[in-house]
C-alpha cells in the first residue's frame, strides 16, 4: 500500500469518527468540533486524490489542492458563524442546547 | 542524511505521541495545554526535520506559521483562563 | 451539448453578479440605501431573468458561457438549460414580490433599527444571487460554493426577529446545512478523483456504473436531501420556517429548499443519465411519499398557523421525490417518464409561488390579530379577505385541485404512476392532497367563522401588501393554464430527449 | 512508509480523543493538536499550500474561536453532557458510521489506476498567467470564480454574525472590550509578535505568485496579528457602522468584481485576463483582497457587536 | 566539508531528540504541574533550539537561516509566555496577570 493511500484510508475513517460525534454529542459545541473534523477527513481525501494526480513536475494536481484551500476557508467562515450563533442563543436563555423543549 | 532526519522526525513525533498520554490522564486544564506546547514544539521540530528530509524548503514556512499562532493560540488560553476565574469569582 | 461558449452567455454572469454587487453595495452603504438598491435591481434582475429564457427558448438549445475563457475540464462553466431558464425566472418573480411586500415590514431606518433592514434587504439580494449561481452552475465544486452561499444567507434570516428560539432554531439549520455541504463536498472528490473533471458536461460522458459513482452520488444525493428537508432529515425545517418573519419564511420555504432539490434533479438526470437504479429511486420515492403523509399529519396536528403551513412544505417538497421512481427509467425519453418529470418540475414552481403567498398571508394575519393561533382566527376572513382569499388560492395548488399548477403537476404524477404500474405512488398523491386539503380547510373555517363581535385589529394591513399576496397566489392558479409551451421549455437540455437534438 | 504509517496513527489518535473525551475543553485541546497534524501530512502529501492554510485556518485560528466559545460555555457543558443518547441509540449511529467509513475506505481503494489529474493542462496554460505557482493559478485565474464566489462567503457568514446582535448595541463595537495592561507578561508577548506576524503575513503574499502561499494564508496570519493585539488591549475593534471599515471589507471583492467585468472588454470573458497583464492584474486583485480578507477573518473571530456606540 | 556537516547535523539533531524524549518522561512521571511545567520548558526549548541547529548545517543562504532561527524564537516566545502563566494559574490561589 502506497502513502498517499494510507492517509486516504485514514481520511475514511475520520469522516465516520467526525459523522459519529455529530450525531452522538449534545453539546453544540462538541458538534462545530465534530462538524470540523469530518471537515479534516474530507480534504485529506482530496489531498490523496491530488497526491495520485502528481504529473507535469507537480508534486500533486493542483486542481484539487486549491479546492481544498477554498473548502477550508468555508469550513472556518461556517465554524466562526455556528459559534456566534452559539453564543448568542447562550447569552439569551442561558443554556446551550439545540432541545426545543425544556 | 534524508532517511535520517526522517527517522529523527519520526522519533519526536513518537515522544509527542507519548506527550499525549498527559492530555488524556489530565487532571487540569493545566497539563493539558502544556502537553499541547509540548505538541505544538514537536510538530514545529518534526516539520522542520521533515522539511529538510523531503526538500521542499518552501514548507518552512509553513513551520513560521505554526510557531506563530501556537502564541496565539496560547494567548487565547490564558485570556481564557483568566476570564472563567473571573466568572467563578 | 454544445461544446464552446454561446451567444448571450453574458446574461447567465449578470444573473449572478448583479444582485451579489447589489449585496457589497448595500452593506457598504448601509442602512436607507439597502432597501433603495434591490427595488432598482429587481426589474434589472427580472429583465435579465426573463432574457435568459428568451435566448434559450429561441436557440432551442443549452446557454452556455466559460467563465475566463478556461474550457472545462480546466475552468468552470455556466449553463442554462430549459429548467434552468425556469427556475431563474420563478426566482426573479419571487423574490420581486416578496421584495415588494417587505416595503412595509423593513423600512428603512436609521440608528438602533437600521439592523434588520439592512440584513434582510443584503440578504435578500444574495439569495436571489446564489440561487441563480445555483441554477446555472455546470460545474460541481462552484455549485458547493454556490450552496454554501445559499446556506450563509438563509440562515441569518432565521433569526432576523432575534427572539431566542430562533437562534437554537437557526443553529439547527445551520448544523443540519452545513452536514449536507460536506457530504456534497466529499462526492465531488470521489467524483473528481475517479473521473477526473468536475464538469457536469464531461461527467456525463465519462461516468459509468460502479462503485465509486454510486458511492460519490448517494453522499452528495444524502447531503442535499439534509439541506432540502426530505422526510427523515427534516426536524430542523419547522422551528425555522415558522420562526423567520413572514417574508424570510416565503424566500426560505419558496426558493431556498428548491435549490437542493434542483440539484438532486440535475444530479440524477444530468450528471449521470445512463445510470438507471430503480431500487436506489424508489427508495427517494419513498422518503418521498413518507414526508407527504407524515408532513400532513403533524400539520393538520398544528395550533399555530405558521407551523402548519412549515409542516406543508415538509409534505409538499415529499411530492417533488416522487418524481425519481417515476422518471428515472432505464430507455430514456419515455414518454410517461418526461410526464413525471415535468411533474416534478411544476409541482416545484407552483409550490414555491403558493407557499411564499400562504406565509405572506398568515404574516399579515399575524400581524394584524398579534397572534397567529388557529383557533384564534375567527373573524379575520371579514377583516382580511384578500388575505385569507390569497392563503385559499395557494391552499388550491397544495391539495392539487384545478384550476391550478399544484394540479398539473400531482394530475401528471398520477398519470404517470398510474401508466407505469406504480399505482402506489398514486394512492400516496390522492391521500396528501386529501390530508392537504384537511389543513387548509381547518384553516379556512376558522378564518371565515363569524367572531360574533368585530374584531379590532392592531394594526391596518394596506391593501398594497395584500395585492402581491394575491397575484403570488395567483401565479401559482395561472401555471395550471399554461402546462404546455412551458414544459416545452422545461425539455430543452434534458439529455437523450429528441427537442435537444437541435446542434 | 514507516514514518506515514505513525503520523496517520497518531492523527487517528488525536481524532478518537478529540471525539471521545468526555471534557469539551479537552475535545478542542485535542482539535488543536489534529490541526498541527494535518497540516504535518499536507507536507507529506506535497501540498505546501495547503499546509499553510490548514496551520493557519485549520488549527490555528478555529482553534482560538473554539477555545474563546468554550470559556464561555464552560459551565453548561456539564448539564447538556445529560442529555446523550441512550445507548442503544449511539450503538446505531457508530454502526452507521463504521459503515460509511468501511465504504469510503473501499473507495480509496477502488480509486483507477493511473490517476486522473489536470495538472499536464495546469502547467500548459500556466505561463499565460504569468504565475509561478500552480495552486495559485487555479485560484486566481481558471477557478476565479469560485476564489470570488468564496470571498463573499465570507463577507456573507460576517453579516450574519453581525445580524445577531440586539437591536440597541447595533452598529456598535464588537466583542467584549479587553483592558490593556502595559506591564503585562501577554502585553509584551503581543509586542514583538504582532510586528514579526506582519511580516511573515507580507512575505507569504509576496511569496504566492511563485512559491507556496497567498491572500488567505497570508490574511489569516494579519487577521490572528490583529486578534492578539486586540486580546490583550493593545487596540480595540472599530464600531461595525463605521464606513471606512465597510469599504475595507468590501473592497477586494469589489476589485476583483471590477476586474473580472473589465475583462469582458481587455479578453472578452468575465475573470479572463489579457496576458501580458496577467500577473498584474492578479496582483492588483491579491493585495487589496488580502486586507479585505484579513479585515472579515478578524471580525469573523471578534463576533456580533456587544457595546453601543458612543454618540 | 559536506560529510562534516552531516555529521554536525546528526549530532545536533540526535542531541535535540533526546531532549524531547526527557520531556516527555518528565511530563508523565513528575507529580505535580509545576515539576511537569519544568521539565517541559527545559526540553521543548532545548530539543527544537539542537534541531534548529542542527538543520543550520545543511541550509542554503542568510535567509533561510533567518527563518529557521526566527521559527525557534518564536517558539521560546510562546513558551515562556504560557509557562509563565500557567505557573500563576497551577499555583494555589494565584490569578493570571
Amino acid at each position: 500500500m502506497s502513502s498517499p493511500t494510507l492517509y486516504g484510508l485514514c481520511g475514511a475513517v475520520l469522516v465516520g469518527l467526525g459523522l459519529f460525534g455529530l450525531i452522538v454529542h449534545p453539546q453544540p459545541l462538541r458538534k462545530i468540533v465534530a462538524f470540523n473534523l469530518i471537515g479534516g477527513g474530507v480534504f485529506l481525501l482530496f489531498g490523496v486524490v491530488a497526491r495520485r494526480g502528481a504529473a507535469a513536475g507537480f508534486g500533486g494536481d493542483p486542481v484539487p489542492q486549491a479546492l481544498v484551500i477554498t473548502g477550508l476557508v468555508v469550513a472556518f467562515a461556517a465554524t466562526a458563524l455556528a459559534v456566534a450563533l452559539l453564543l448568542r442563543l447562550f447569552h439569551e436563555t442561558g443554556r446551550a442546547t439545540l432541545r426545543s423543549d425544556g | 542524511m534524508a532517511d535520517f532526519l526522517l527517522a529523527a522526525a519520526g522519533f519526536v513525533l513518537a515522544m509527542v505521541a507519548l506527550g499525549l498520554v498527559r492530555i488524556l490522564r489530565g487532571p487540569g486544564d493545566a497539563d493539558r495545554i502544556m502537553a499541547a506546547q509540548l505538541l505544538g514544539t514537536g510538530g514545529i521540530a518534526a516539520l522542520l526535520l521533515l522539511v529538510e528530509a523531503m526538500s521542499v524548503p518552501a514548507a518552512v514556512d509553513v513551520a513560521l506559521i505554526l510557531a506563530l499562532l501556537a502564541a496565539f493560540v496560547s494567548v487565547a488560553f490564558v485570556k481564557g483562563a483568566a476570564r472563567t476565574e473571573a466568572d467563578g469569582a | 451539448m454544445a461544446n464552446s461558449a454561446t451567444a448571450g452567455g453574458f446574461l447567465l454572469v449578470l444573473a449572478i453578479v448583479l444582485p451579489v454587487m447589489g449585496a457589497l453595495l448595500s452593506l457598504t452603504l448601509g442602512g436607507r440605501h439597502a432597501e433603495r438598491i434591490a427595488l432598482i435591481l429587481m426589474p434589472v434582475g427580472l429583465t435579465v431573468a426573463v432574457a435568459i429564457a428568451a435566448v434559450v427558448w429561441r436557440a432551442h438549445n443549452v446557454l452556455q458561457y466559460f467563465v475566463g475563457s478556461w474550457d472545462p475540464p480546466l475552468g468552470v462553466a455556466f449553463r442554462a438549460d430549459g429548467l434552468s431558464a425556469a427556475m431563474i425566472v420563478t426566482a426573479a418573480l419571487l423574490i420581486s414580490g416578496i421584495g415588494l411586500f417587505a416595503r412595509a415590514q423593513f423600512p428603512a431606518q436609521g440608528g438602533a433599527k437600521a439592523r434588520a433592514p439592512l440584513v434582510f434587504w443584503t440578504l435578500l439580494l444574495m439569495v436571489w444571487g446564489a440561487l441563480n449561481a445555483v441554477f446555472i452552475g455546470g460545474d460541481l465544486f462552484n455549485l458547493y460554493v454556490a450552496l454554501e452561499l445559499l446556506t450563509f444567507a438563509a440562515v441569518p434570516l432565521v433569526s432576523l426577529d432575534g427572539r431566542a428560539e430562533t437562534f437554537a432554531a437557526a443553529l439547527r439549520y445551520l448544523l443540519f446545512a452545513l452536514l449536507g455541504s460536506i457530504l456534497y463536498l466529499l462526492g465531488t472528490g470521489l467524483l473528481y478523483g475517479a473521473y477526473g473533471t468536475l464538469d457536469i458536461a464531461l461527467l456525463s460522458g465519462r461516468i459509468h456504473a460502479g462503485p465509486v459513482a454510486w458511492a460519490a452520488v448517494s453522499l452528495m444525493t444524502a447531503g442535499l436531501l439534509a439541506k432540502a428537508a426530505l422526510y427523515p432529515l427534516h426536524l430542523w425545517l419547522p422551528p425555522a420556517h415558522a420562526g423567520a418573519p413572514a417574508p424570510a419564511s416565503a424566500i426560505l420555504s419558496g426558493l431556498v429548499v428548491k435549490a437542493p432539490f434542483f440539484l438532486v434533479v440535475r444530479l440524477w438526470f444530468d450528471v449521470m443519465p445512463g445510470l438507471p437504479e430503480h431500487a436506489a429511486a424508489q427508495v427517494l420515492g419513498g422518503l418521498g411519499a413518507a414526508a407527504i403523509i407524515f408532513g400532513s399529519i403533524l400539520a393538520l396536528r398544528q395550533a399555530r398557523l405558521k407551523l402548519l403551513i412549515a409542516y406543508s412544505t415538509v409534505a409538499q417538497i415529499g411530492y417533488l421525490f416522487l418524481m425519481f421512481p417515476l422518471a428515472v427509467r432505464p430507455e430514456t425519453g419515455h414518454p410517461w417518464a418526461t410526464a413525471a418529470w415535468t411533474g416534478g418540475v411544476l409541482q416545484a414552481v407552483s409550490h414555491a409561488f403558493a407557499k411564499a403567498a400562504m406565509f405572506m398571508a398568515a404574516g399579515l394575519i399575524a400581524e394584524a390579530l398579534g397572534h397567529d393561533r388557529i383557533a384564534g382566527l375567527a373573524g379575520i376572513g371579514r377583516a382580511l379577505p384578500i388575505t385569507v382569499f390569497a392563503f385559499g388560492l395557494g391552499g388550491l395548488s397544495l391539495m392539487g385541485l384545478p384550476p391550478s399548477g399544484g394540479f398539473v403537476a400531482k394530475a401528471m404524477l398520477l398519470t404517470a404512476a398510474v401508466a407505469e404500474n406504480q399505482w402506489w405512488w398514486a394512492v400516496v398523491v390522492l391521500a396528501g392532497g386529501v390530508l392537504a386539503g384537511g389543513y387548509v380547510f381547518l384553516v379556512l373555517a376558522r378564518a371565515l367563522a363569524d367572531a360574533g363581535e368585530p374584531l379590532t385589529l392592531l394594526s391596518t394591513i394596506s391593501r398594497s401588501r395584500q395585492a402581491v399576496v394575491v397575484v403570488l397566489a395567483l401565479c401559482a392558479v395561472l401555471l395550471g393554464f399554461v402546462p404546455l409551451r412551458p414544459s416545452e421549455l422545461l425539455q430543452i437540455g434534458r439529455p437523450g430527449l429528441p427537442i435537444a437534438v437541435f446542434r | 512508509m514507516a514514518f506515514d504509517t505513525g503520523l496517520a496513527v497518531l492523527v487517528l489518535g488525536v481524532a478518537v480523543w478529540t471525539i471521545t473525551a468526555r471534557d469539551t475543553f479537552a475535545a478542542v485541546v485535542g482539535f488543536v493538536a489534529f490541526g498541527l497534524l494535518l497540516a504535518l501530512v499536507w507536507v507529506r502529501l506535497a501540498a505546501p499550500d495547503v499546509a499553510l492554510t490548514e496551520a493557519a485556518i485549520g488549527s490555528g485560528v478555529t482553534g482560538g474561536l473554539l477555545l474563546g466559545a468554550h470559556t464561555h460555555l464552560r459551565r453548561t457543558e456539564t448539564a447538556a453532557a445529560g442529555e446523550l443518547p441512550g445507548a442503544a441509540l449511539r450503538l446505531a449511529a457508530a454502526v452507521l458510521c463504521a459503515m460509511v467509513s468501511a465504504g469510503l475506505a473501499a473507495i480509496v481503494l477502488l480509486l483507477p489506476e493511473p490517476a486522473p489529474t489536470l495538472a499536464p493542462q495546469v502547467a500548459a496554460n500556466i505561463a499565460t498567467t504569468g504565475l509561478g505557482n500552480p495552486v495559485t493559478a487555479v485560484l486566481m485565474a481558471y477557478r476565479a470564480v469560485d476564489t470570488l464566489l468564496e470571498t463573499v462567503v465570507l463577507l456573507l457568514a460576517l453579516l450574519g454574525i453581525w445580524s445577531l446582535a440586539p437591536d440597541r448595541v447595533w452598529g456598535g463595537f464588537p466583542g467584549p472590550h479587553h483592558d490593556a495592561d502595559p506591564q503585562g507578561v501577554l502585553t509584551f508577548a503581543a509586542q514583538l509578535l504582532v510586528p514579526v506576524g506582519i511580516l511573515v503575513g507580507v512575505h507569504i503574499i509576496w511569496d504566492g505568485s511563485v512559491a507556496p502561499g497567498g491572500e488567505f494564508q497570508a490574511a489569516t496570519i494579519l487577521a490572528a496579528m490583529w486578534i492578539l493585539a486586540a486580546m490583550v488591549g493593545l487596540v480595540d475593534a472599530p464600531p461595525v457602522s463605521r464606513r471606512w471599515l465597510r469599504i475595507l471589507l468590501v473592497a477586494g471583492p469589489a476589485v476583483f468584481f471590477a476586474i473580472g467585468l473589465a475583462g469582458f472588454a481587455m479578453a472578452g470573458a468575465f475573470l479572463a485576463y489579457p496576458p501580458p497583464y496577467a500577473k498584474l492584474l492578479i496582483l492588483t486583485i491579491e493585495i487589496p483582497l488580502t486586507l479585505s480578507i484579513a479585515a472579515t477573518l478578524a471580525l469573523l473571530v471578534a463576533g456580533p457587536p456587544e457595546r453601543a456606540p458612543q454618540r | 566539508m559536506s560529510l562534516g556537516l552531516d555529521v554536525l547535523t546528526i549530532l545536533a539533531v540526535c542531541a535535540g531528540a533526546f531532549f524531547f524524549l526527557a520531556g516527555t518522561v518528565g511530563l508523565l512521571r513528575f507529580p505535580d504541574a509545576l515539576c511537569r511545567l519544568h521539565a517541559l520548558t527545559k526540553a521543548d526549548n532545548l530539543g527544537l533550539g539542537l534541531i534548529v541547529l542542527g538543520l543550520l548545517f545543511q541550509v542554503e543562504g542568510p535567509f533561510a537561516a533567518l527563518k529557521l532561527i526566527s521559527v525557534w524564537l518564536l517558539t521560546l516566545l510562546a513558551g515562556a509566555t504560557v509557562t509563565q502563566l500557567i505557573a500563576r494559574t497551577a499555583r494555589p490561589g494565584g490569578t493570571p496577570e
